[in-house]
């Protein structure tokens, strides 16, 4: 039970800001722009959200490392970091609805034979530690399919483009912006992974926080302006299941 | 204090840590085996070799010294695979170690070197030895002796900074808690057993060292 | 034709000229005593004749063999001639034995138990045979400066230079390393040694030299030198000793 | 969404980052001399207590990743209520890091000076504080300065690791600029250049003032 | 009564007893030089009348005070009796001057002005207050000996202990610091010597004391003890130097 601070969400209204926790690692969820000021799916999110809560936005960057204790040490409030949820995931924190869709797939280059996940047996996989790839292509992958996690998108990038790993599994945004640059070895998708989506992730026992992100994604569903968002970073309208 | 720890996750999770703990101390054992090896080498050419051999040398050691141990490792990783030299993770990692802790080493062994006794190569060459089988019979076993607690902390130290190898995907001890905490978001659980874990290695790298020190180096000096 | 030919021999360091021109013919067998002030160049003397030094002008010629500055050419001169040092410089995590040892299996490639096997005569030689597996810093300054002669004479020279043996050591460890010297000088070694020990010095040597400011001041049998030294500093020397 | 980044772009980000780089080090590296020198006392000290303490202290702080003492002393501390904005669990966590290697090396130092001087000191009449104060720190400390202004290159690099309580200093920096770019060469070579141009005059520094220690007439 | 009465004292090194029982009393402007073989004790004993080291049984008296191991009555101690060592053991990072005010300013907390006029009168004493400025690495042996002397003698002891101040000197700087020594002594200074310096004990100490494997063996005049030892250590001891 929560002792001290007896409401998260009485707690922003009175601050006046709320606090929310992005990646600045893992585009097109987030990065930055050349002011190194985050730029994103996830931190137009936040913005949306806080806009709508009618309070200002703290955006505090975080990384796969350390962006669950950020929450729980109450330094921030909400986690928008493409969070996927699992059983064991969800006996440590709370997830609101899916806010975004993942459209990531599985790439290779051309002469690299793959087609579903059973075909990955015998390969290298390289994959971002801790995202949503991670866990699905870790539930999907045959045995003998070798998954190498790197520490953000970056490695992820590297290893692929260095040949260190045969096939990666990334966002379609994150090949396209990979083949715009003319490398040597041009990713091309060979499966999408299952539509699994992304979820905010807030504290255990906070039911009017919860609620009232839940209404806030649900609204900006229905007026559009999540679906604006979808488009600009992902290039692609919201899916009609999420 | 609101934060319930759950350490329950331990037993599921155990052959992953041990497996981190196994690659930590390859990389360590490794690391330091060669990476003395080339510190003598080094050491040897930087404070009595033939001096058109000690610029490169010298850059090695500057160029190491000088630059965070992550952007070594990243560029054998991941920049060596342009020029056609492709290793993998472990391998990349123990290379690094290894030139990394080269690097350091070279400028302790030296120091060793150099305070060696004036008449102990005056000794080895009035025996008709040549500078090298001085430096070999004489002057090295005495040297490392010297600076053997100064070279132990150093392997300690680079036993602690493998944890970034994790960023290559190497699986090693951090890599595992950092796996753990991206499963099931127990980070404080994860890094508070890692960090533990660290501390006994360190521990016993260190009392490893040491014995070895008594063992290679029964005498004392005078 | 004598075994060490020394001859207008100088070195400088920087400005510092150390030797001035030295002209000594050392012949088999002989036993020289060198003495002389603090800083007279006694010691950059034997240093230049073992090669230690390299010599700026004149030559030195050892069992006719010139002395070149050549890796190969020192360590001839060097199988030649051995050097044993006031701070012995032995090898201190080495035992006994092994310091004896060493050399011979490096330079000469003799096998490990010839090796030993001479190592064990000359550690008997000065009165050390029981000391093979003791380490050098077991031992008395006397009994270091024992092992480092016994050292010396494991590769064979046929001459050996002293540089002031004795001058680190307890009196009563004095004795016991002359007591060696002697027997050596008994022996027909020839020997060229630094030293402050008169009494040493006229009892064993054939000739002193004394050397004063870089030059060899005076020389001779050591009756003739002590007895009625010539010049007022050999003297003054003299008196002080 | 790609985000169009000049070098230009690039070198000025890095080196607004190193502002931080350079600010954390001057304040670990002065807040850990501090430190160091109570842990120095406590560790040669006459208490026996004090002394286990500081060894325990230096065990414990050279034994475990400055990163894991980062995130246990921000986010640690965050679990007990205490809210420790992060230039404070940086700059802790750092300081308590130097100073346990600051205090190490010292105590060499001081066990450098021959047994003499404290005798001397002693027989003079000084007390065990003014032994330390006028005769061996003075003397110890002069040979202290060469290894610690190399190891000050250490802390310099250390301060990379703060970019796991948010820090945004070089490497961060480095790494968040390469995630939007995809330049990974560029980037990081930059970013090694920068550290090397931090390091190198310490580096420099601690071989001239040796190679002068070394020398005679030292003191003028 | 006695200025330092020693009684009974036992040292003990983990199993070794250094020191076995020893007596001496030393009266007010005595001089008294202690001899004996390396490693009998000698140093010890004056260590531990400096309270550098502590004894294990029997007492130590100065000047009617006991010797107890607390830091105030070790000062105390210390205030009285001086010491001075082998190594000299100067302040590297001082100057000479500095060297001889720092604990008259730091223990005693005479003013600036004051310390330095003693310190100036002290060099005078022993021959160097032209060197008031230099640093002791510029000094030669005899003369930082001498310095070191100064030192002491500016915390105004009653007595001073010295032990082998003058061996590791070269032979033409022992002669400066004994006419020091020689001149305390002459002026009513108690001083407790350990010195391998024979003549100089015999010309200068009112009583010598020979000291064997940790016990007083033999002490009287100097005339007595070396002109008849009673026992054949001291006989053999006496024939050696
Ligand atoms: N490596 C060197 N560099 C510069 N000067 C040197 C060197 N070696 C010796 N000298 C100088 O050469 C002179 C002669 O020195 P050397 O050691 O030969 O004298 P010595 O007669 O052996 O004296 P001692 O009896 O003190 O051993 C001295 O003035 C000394 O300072
Ligand atoms: N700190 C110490 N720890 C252990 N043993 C010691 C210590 N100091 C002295 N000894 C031992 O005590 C004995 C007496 O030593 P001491 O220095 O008093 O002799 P000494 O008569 O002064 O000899 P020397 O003429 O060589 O100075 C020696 O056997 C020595 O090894
Ligand atoms: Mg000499
Ligand atoms: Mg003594």
């Amino acid at each position: 039970p929560q002792l001290a601070h007896a409401d998260a969400l009485a707690d922003i209204t009175k601050r006046g800001t709320i606090r929310i926790a992005v990646p600045q690692d893992f585009p097109p969820f987030g990065s930055v722009g050349t002011d190194m000021k985050a730029v994103g799916y996830d931190v137009d999110t936040a913005n949306l959200i806080g806009k709508k809560l009618g309070v200002k936005v703290e955006l505090v960057p975080v990384t796969s490392a350390n962006r669950i204790p950020y929450l729980q040490t109450n330094k921030v409030d909400l986690v928008i970091s493409s969070l996927g949820k699992n059983a064991e995931r969800e006996k440590a924190i709370d997830f609101t609805n899916a806010y975004a869709p993942f459209f990531n797939g599985v790439f290779a280059p051309a002469d690299v034979k793959v087609a579903a996940a059973a075909d990955l047996a015998g390969k290298t996989i390289g994959v971002t530690r801790g995202a949503i790839e991670d866990m699905e292509l870790t539930k999907i992958a045959p045995e003998t399919a070798v998954i190498k996690r790197y520490e953000d998108n970056n490695g992820t990038i590297s290893a692929f483009l260095s040949g260190q790993v045969d096939v990666i599994a990334t966002g379609n945004v994150v090949a396209a912006a990979i083949l715009a640059r003319n490398p040597p070895k041009r990713p091309e998708m060979k499966f999408l992974i299952k539509n699994s989506p992304c979820y905010i992730g807030l504290n255990k026992n906070e039911p009017a926080l919860m609620d009232k992100v839940n209404a806030i994604i649900a609204e900006s569903k229905k007026d559009g302006s999540l679906n604006a968002i979808a488009e600009k970073w992902l290039g692609a309208a919201l899916p009609a299941d999420i | 204090m609101t934060y319930q720890f759950d350490f329950s996750w331990i037993a599921e999770y155990l052959p992953l840590l041990l497996a981190g703990i196994a690659v930590t101390l390859e990389l360590i054992f490794v690391g330091a085996l060669v990476g003395v090896s080339l510190g003598i080498t080094c050491a040897w050419i930087r404070a009595l070799g033939p001096c058109w051999l000690r610029p490169p040398f010298v850059a090695y050691v500057e160029l190491i010294r000088n630059t965070p141990f992550l952007i070594q490792l990243f560029f054998i990783f991941f920049g060596l695979p342009s020029i056609g030299v492709q290793f993998s993770e472990l391998q990349a990692a123990n290379l690094a170690m290894a030139v990394n802790l080269g690097a350091y080493s070279c400028e302790i062994i030296r120091a060793g070197i150099q305070a060696t006794p004036r008449g102990q190569y005056e000794a080895g060459a009035s025996l008709a030895m040549t500078p090298f089988e001085t430096f070999r019979h004489v002057v090295m076993i005495p040297a490392l002796q010297r600076i053997w607690p100064a070279l132990s902390s150093q392997i300690v130290i680079v036993m602690l900074g493998s944890a970034v190898v994790s960023q290559i995907a190497a699986e090693d001890l951090t890599f595992a808690a950092n796996y753990i905490q991206s499963r099931n978001f127990r980070a404080f659980e994860a890094y508070i057993v890692a960090t533990a874990i660290y501390l006994l290695l360190s521990i016993l790298l260190r009392q490893g060292l040491r014995g070895l020190g008594w063992a290679l180096f029964p005498r004392r000096l005078p | 034709m004598p075994l060490i030919a020394i001859t207008d021999v100088k070195k400088r360091f920087g400005d510092n000229e150390v030797l001035k021109g030295i002209n000594i013919d050392v012949d088999p067998g002989e036993v020289i005593a060198i003495i002389g002030k603090s800083g007279s160049g006694k010691s950059t003397l034997l240093r230049c004749i073992n090669g230690l030094e390299s010599i700026d002008d004149g030559s030195i010629l050892v069992a006719g063999a010139h002395l070149a500055p050549d890796e190969a050419s020192l360590k001839a001169l060097r199988l030649k001639v051995g050097m044993i040092f006031q701070q012995f410089n032995l090898f201190p995590h080495l035992s006994v034995g092994r310091n004896v040892m060493l050399s011979q299996m490096v330079v000469k490639k003799t096998p490990k138990a010839e090796a030993e096997a001479m190592a064990r005569r000359m550690l008997d030689r000065v009165g050390l045979a029981h000391k093979f597996d003791a380490y050098p810093e077991q031992l008395s300054g006397g009994q270091q400066q024992r092992v480092a002669i016994a050292r010396a004479l494991a590769m064979q020279p046929i001459a050996l230079l002293c540089d002031e043996i004795t001058s680190s050591l307890d009196p009563e460890l004095v004795a016991e390393v002359l007591a060696v010297v002697r027997e050596l000088a008994a022996d027909g070694m020839t020997l060229l040694m630094v030293t402050h020990e008169m009494q040493f010095a006229r009892d064993v040597c054939n000739r002193v030299v004394f050397m004063h400011e870089g030059r060899v001041h005076e020389s001779g049998p050591p009756e003739e030198l002590f007895g009625a030294p010539r010049t007022p500093e050999l003297r003054q020397f003299v008196g002080r000793h | 969404m790609m985000m169009e980044f000049s070098t230009w772009d690039i070198l000025r980000n890095l080196l607004l980052a190193a502002r931080w780089t350079i600010l954390l080090s001057l304040v670990s590296f002065i807040g850990g001399a501090l430190v160091g020198l109570l842990i120095l006392f406590l560790r040669i000290g006459k208490g026996r207590t004090g002394r286990v303490l500081a060894a325990g202290y230096v065990e414990l702080f050279q034994g475990t990743p400055l990163l894991m003492q980062l995130f246990l002393a921000f986010f640690g501390l965050g679990l007990f209520g205490i809210d420790v904005p992060a230039w404070l669990a940086a700059a802790t966590a750092l300081i308590l890091w130097t100073a346990a290697f600051l205090a190490e090396i010292w105590r060499g130092c001081v066990e450098a000076i021959r047994r003499g001087q404290w005798e001397a000191a002693a027989s003079l009449g000084m007390g065990y504080i003014q032994q330390m104060r006028w005769v061996i720190l003075p003397q110890a400390l002069r040979i202290a300065v060469p290894p610690t202004v190399g190891f000050s290159m250490q802390v310099v690099k250390g301060t990379a690791l703060t970019s796991i309580i948010g820090f945004v200093e070089l490497s961060k920096a480095g790494s968040m600029v390469t995630n939007a770019t995809f330049q990974p060469f560029t980037v990081y070579g930059l970013v090694a250049l920068i550290y090397f141009a931090l390091c190198w005059p310490l580096s420099k520094s601690s071989q001239m003032l040796e190679r002068k220690l070394n020398a005679p007439h030292s003191h003028h």
